[in-house]
């Protein structure tokens, strides 16, 4: 029997981090502040108190090596996890992750293997900013080599994190900051979630909804209003973007017809146009009606209040898309006037 | 020293000082909706340099901007604005505080990003240079900034084309909560110049003569063309890394340490002179205070009788 | 009258380049041997011999810190042209492209103006491998505040690059190196092209053939061979991935049922998913067989002749599959069975 | 200087220069189809450091890497075919010229990215150390491998954990064709491991007892746990940037500044020391060049008949 109990999602950080250290003794980690009293929002601090200095320890503010030190070492055997307080930070060590830890094993013709794991944590609200809140998985999915995670509930944490720490490969693990409060329910005991695989969280039959990161928790409110509705949504929890689990996403879309993606990031040139392009292709023959993505609108951050408050997608605008979807009549369209929409805001997303 | 350098140095500190405890104690009230890295204790720098500015001059700043911003004659109200979120603010409420922008006077931007405006700083020297104009340009970052690689690209490319701009350190000797000692292998931070050949040197950044002294120097060098000056002020921030309280219960540094630089105070201690000497009498004292306390209750009533920018804002300044 | 005359790619860069220094005294160019005889293959050097070491410089090998130079010298209004020779060497500059240059206008709520041309090579061929070969347009036109140009043919080359350093705001220029050596008649004098629209570069009314950057010129062929066989393709030339020029696709999707988007990257997590996507929504009651798309398959670019030769898509590779869709007799397909798709390369690309 | 060691370098210089010239003099044949970097000119200082390295010990190289493969041991029957883009290569074909790696004796692969695979020998030191090993990392790379910001960053971090590390820094004064002093406002590279507490020094790399001493201390600094260590090497590439080819037409530097470098070849100086010595007698010497070149026709020959590797294996090694 399985003792689980509820935790946070920091939580689950925390006890994934120190249960693979525990498992595998060569596992170390390192960022800046981790050995601070905060460690990371708390998911560093208890493998900090555990392990101490020697396999948790402080960085400089030099992104780009001490990211290229953690290959280096993971190369060695040493699998190395790394934490960046947001993700931007990375995008300093961008050579290292894309030019580097992806393709050292390929151009090595296969001769090492890159353990590594990158954490980072993705800002929203309280002001963050247009530096401060962004999540790159669209980027790092684009290179082959590397692979992509974004979990959603604790429970999806702990073993999401636990996988990627054994895996022997570059992981991006990226924690929208939100989720780090969610809580749910967690088995004590160590255990592992295949990369690669996406989670239905909640079944339906009228639309699929894949949703990605805390996108997971707006996506289970809106079934929730919709099934007032009389309109069966099923949530799938994406988990991973790359690998991309096509399979159970056509396996719904064949079932439901109708297809929504819902993401952290922004929609345009984002993963939801993989998703939407692959069903389109793939799954050609099962769409009922077009694919609509929910994401960020094609602008940076804003920071005050009022502009942040219309700039992330809520459960409502969901459930407008859902029923949007469910009543489409299905009238040809015509083909677009001369009025150039991509000269209009408002056609850049669902806002 | 001249007497009105002097003076103009302790409004600019008073300016920041004011403003920053305004912000402080206003923060708890949930108005300003965006998090603050506060300058208190480390006015100083920023006043002595831009009271050796004029607005033709350029400033980038970090994170950590509000006192680069003020000493710069950036905005009050239009800061205070920016920070309640508001469509009057600097950045038209697009940045918040850690973006603080005043293009009138010649503060450019700050980037939250760590060292990332650095190089910005170097290319508007590049583009004074090739416009053969006179001015300068700083490059405001602390002792973490050091730390990332982009900041030696800088020293040596500013070196290479003896470009117009000062690079002004301050060391405060915390990143976050890590001291700098965990981070870096020489904490003479001045000693890296060398390598370039870029002049250096380590001020006491609470001796206001030698702060003076060294940036009297640094921008002569800039504006008479003999290239950049790395100059690492020693300071102390006296308020948390983000927020508006004080960090002794984190543990990572004590209340001694802090009330060291507290006794030392640069603006006390200036304050001090200035009245035993004369140049500043107590009703000048009194007035100016009194302005200060004027435009900061005014910057925050406007700022809360402000616009909000509606929803269709977010779509401007995207492209020009 | 026009005067045209017939030059290659890398001499339309060159006259660009020129004729827009001539145009504003202001415009600089730098970037890491554009002063040395060889010029960047060419395209730097009648610059620098015209306008001399004052407005044309070497720069150290600091992509991350020049980039940032050329920013803050953009704000200034300096326009400023960098050229990387490779772009992968632009990785390094990542946070400043992104957090920097393309937020700098928005942070400072539109204070500045930041025009800075960012011209990066696409390497292809003679074994480039991993780290030589790589195009980056999709990560960056996930990003507002970026421009993303890629041109085709020496007209469009001189035209959307003359466009681009007249721009107030910051472009990614990006130069397939087999498009420098591809000749085309060219007008003497300065001209623009517009940012963001599309080009018809050959009509037809079975297929639409979204092609980019030198993807055109296999589109071309392909349309070529398809005639013979009495199929009719339009080819589009994107020209601009950011912005999009949707309504040029959508109508000829309109017209013609049938899209292929063919990209010189990865087809996966790409920009022909964006264009995929959008059409996929915005055009799915125009479309008649599902989209597919034509690019690099999902693996690091190998050195070996053999495996690059297969690496790549071909003109034959475009016809096949334009004959597949034309051939589609649309049987409702079925749902996927448990054999994971993603597992096997062979679903990777369409090679 | 120990005469094994002197006779162990020499080997190691005579295999680079000659497998080189033979890659360079059959480059035309185009059955060589990826851009090549020769190391003719650079062979000293990675022949002297790989004679004090065991297998255990690591290289990370950049696209200047065939000196630092064959120096270390690598094989040069896997070298040849990887060049030929066969199967048989020592990265199957996947990574080329610039990407030389042999596990087996600790040559951990090259980076196409210059300064790129610094950090990753700086990982591989932090692992030694983790592991408490004694052995030791070497990182090289050019002049202009030494303005990237990342090299810093590496500098510190090394210094900082005290990491057995050497900062191979091979300045043959040019990137490309553009030379040091039009990219760096120092040229003496060496100047700027001080401000990090790098032990450094600036060496002749073809004075081969400057390069030997100052390679031994560096071994021994990193071994006994006193950390990293940084070297410029002067020295010259011979040939073109890339491609086989001299290069004085180019424009950028004249035969004669070659010359003046070729004459004092420290290739043709050891042989001839040794031969005067008598520690290499003329038979010896005669079966050194015999069986090196039979090694290079060997591997010439089998890299010809070896099997190209098949489309699917493009997606062979991309994930473990
Ligand atoms: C590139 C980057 N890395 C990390 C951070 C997170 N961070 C924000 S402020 C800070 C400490 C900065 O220390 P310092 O440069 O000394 O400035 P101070 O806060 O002391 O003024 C850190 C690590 C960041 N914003 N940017
Ligand atoms: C990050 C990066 N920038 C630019 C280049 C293009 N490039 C390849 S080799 C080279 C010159 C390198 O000079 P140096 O480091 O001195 O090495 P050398 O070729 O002299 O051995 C340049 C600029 C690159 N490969 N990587
Ligand atoms: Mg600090
Ligand atoms: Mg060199």
């Amino acid at each position: 029997m399985t003792s689980t109990r509820k935790i946070a999602g920091w939580q689950a950080v925390a006890e994934a981090t120190v249960q693979a250290m525990e498992a595998d003794p060569k596992v170390f980690l390192m960022g800046e502040g981790v050995d601070d009293a905060k460690g990371i929002f708390g998911t560093t601090k208890s493998a900090f108190d555990k392990f101490g200095s020697a396999r948790v320890f402080d960085l400089p503010l030099s992104e780009s090596a001490t990211t290229g030190i953690g290959i280096g070492a993971a190369i060695e055997g040493q699998p190395c996890i790394m934490v960046h307080a947001r993700s931007e930070f990375l995008l300093l060590a961008m050579d290292q992750v894309v030019n580097h830890a992806a393709k050292w094993r390929y151009m090595s013709g296969g001769a090492f293997r890159v353990p590594i794991v990158i954490r980072c944590i993705v800002g929203r609200g309280w002001g963050q900013a247009a530096q401060h809140s962004q999540s790159f998985h669209s980027l790092f999915s684009y290179f082959p080599g590397l692979k992509v995670v974004l979990p959603s509930t604790p429970y999806e944490t702990k073993g999401l994190l636990y996988s990627a720490i054994q895996d022997p490969n570059p992981v991006i693990f990226i924690e929208h900051r939100w989720l780090h409060n969610k809580e749910g329910e967690v088995p004590l005991r160590p255990y592992s979630l295949p990369l690669g695989r996406a989670n239905i969280a909640a079944e339906g039959k009228d639309i699929t909804c894949v949703a990605i990161s805390y996108q997971v928790y707006e996506a289970l409110a809106a079934r929730d209003l919709l099934a007032k509705q009389g309109i069966s949504m099923e949530v799938i929890d994406l988990r991973c973007v790359r690998p991309l689990d096509r399979v159970t996403i056509l396996r719904s879309v064949a079932k439901t017809g109708r297809l929504i993606v819902t993401d952290i990031g922004h929609s345009q040139f984002g993963v939801s146009a993989e998703i939407a392009a692959m069903v389109s292709s793939d799954g050609f023959d099962f769409l009922r009606a077009p694919i609509r993505r929910v994401g960020l609108p094609d602008a940076p951050t804003p920071c005050a209040p009022a502009l942040e408050a219309s700039y992330y997608p809520t459960t409502q605008d969901l459930v407008n898309v859902a029923k949007d979807l469910m009543g489409r009549t299905a009238p040809k369209a015509k083909a677009p006037s001369e009025e150039r929409e991509s000269e209009s805001p408002a056609f850049s997303g669902p806002f | 020293m001249k007497s009105p350098l002097r003076l103009d140095i302790y409004r600019r500190m008073l300016t920041i000082r004011k403003v920053e405890e305004a912000v402080a104690d206003n923060y708890s009230k949930q108005q300003m909706r965006c998090p603050i890295h506060l300058s208190i204790g480390q006015e100083a720098v920023p006043a002595v340099l831009s009271a050796m500015m004029t607005h033709q001059d350029r400033v980038y700043s970090s994170h950590r901007c509000h006192a680069h911003y003020l000493a710069k004659g950036g905005n009050i109200e239009k800061m205070i604005a920016e920070l309640h979120g508001k469509a009057t603010g600097c950045a038209k409420g697009k940045g918040g505080s850690m973006h603080l922008v005043d293009a009138s006077v010649g503060m450019m931007g700050s980037s939250a990003l760590v060292a990332g405006s650095i190089p910005l700083a170097v290319g508007s020297a590049l583009a004074i240079q090739r416009a053969g104009k006179k001015d300068l340009s700083v490059a405001y970052f602390g002792d973490g900034g050091s730390e990332e690689g982009i900041f030696y690209e800088c020293l040596n490319f500013a070196a290479l084309k003896k470009l117009p701009v000062i690079f002004a350190c301050e060391n405060n000797l915390y990143a976050t909560y890590s001291h700098q000692s965990a981070r870096q292998s020489v904490t003479d931070i001045s000693k890296r110049g060398a390598g370039f050949g870029v002049p250096s040197e380590r001020v006491d950044g609470y001796d206001l003569k030698a702060v003076i002294d060294s940036c009297t120097t640094a921008v002569e060098r800039a504006r008479s063309g003999q290239g950049p000056t790395l100059l690492e002020f020693m300071t102390c921030r006296w308020r948390d890394h983000v927020g508006p309280d004080h960090d002794y219960a984190v543990g990572y540094r004590t209340e001694k340490e802090v009330a060291e630089w507290m006794d030392r105070c640069p603006l006390k201690l200036l304050e001090a002179e200035l009245l035993k000497s004369g140049e500043l009498t107590s009703a000048d004292k009194l007035q100016t205070e009194n302005l200060i306390k004027t435009e900061i209750e005014t910057a925050f009533h406007r700022a809360s009788q402000s616009p909000q920018p509606f929803t269709p804002e977010t779509f401007d300044d995207i492209y020009a």
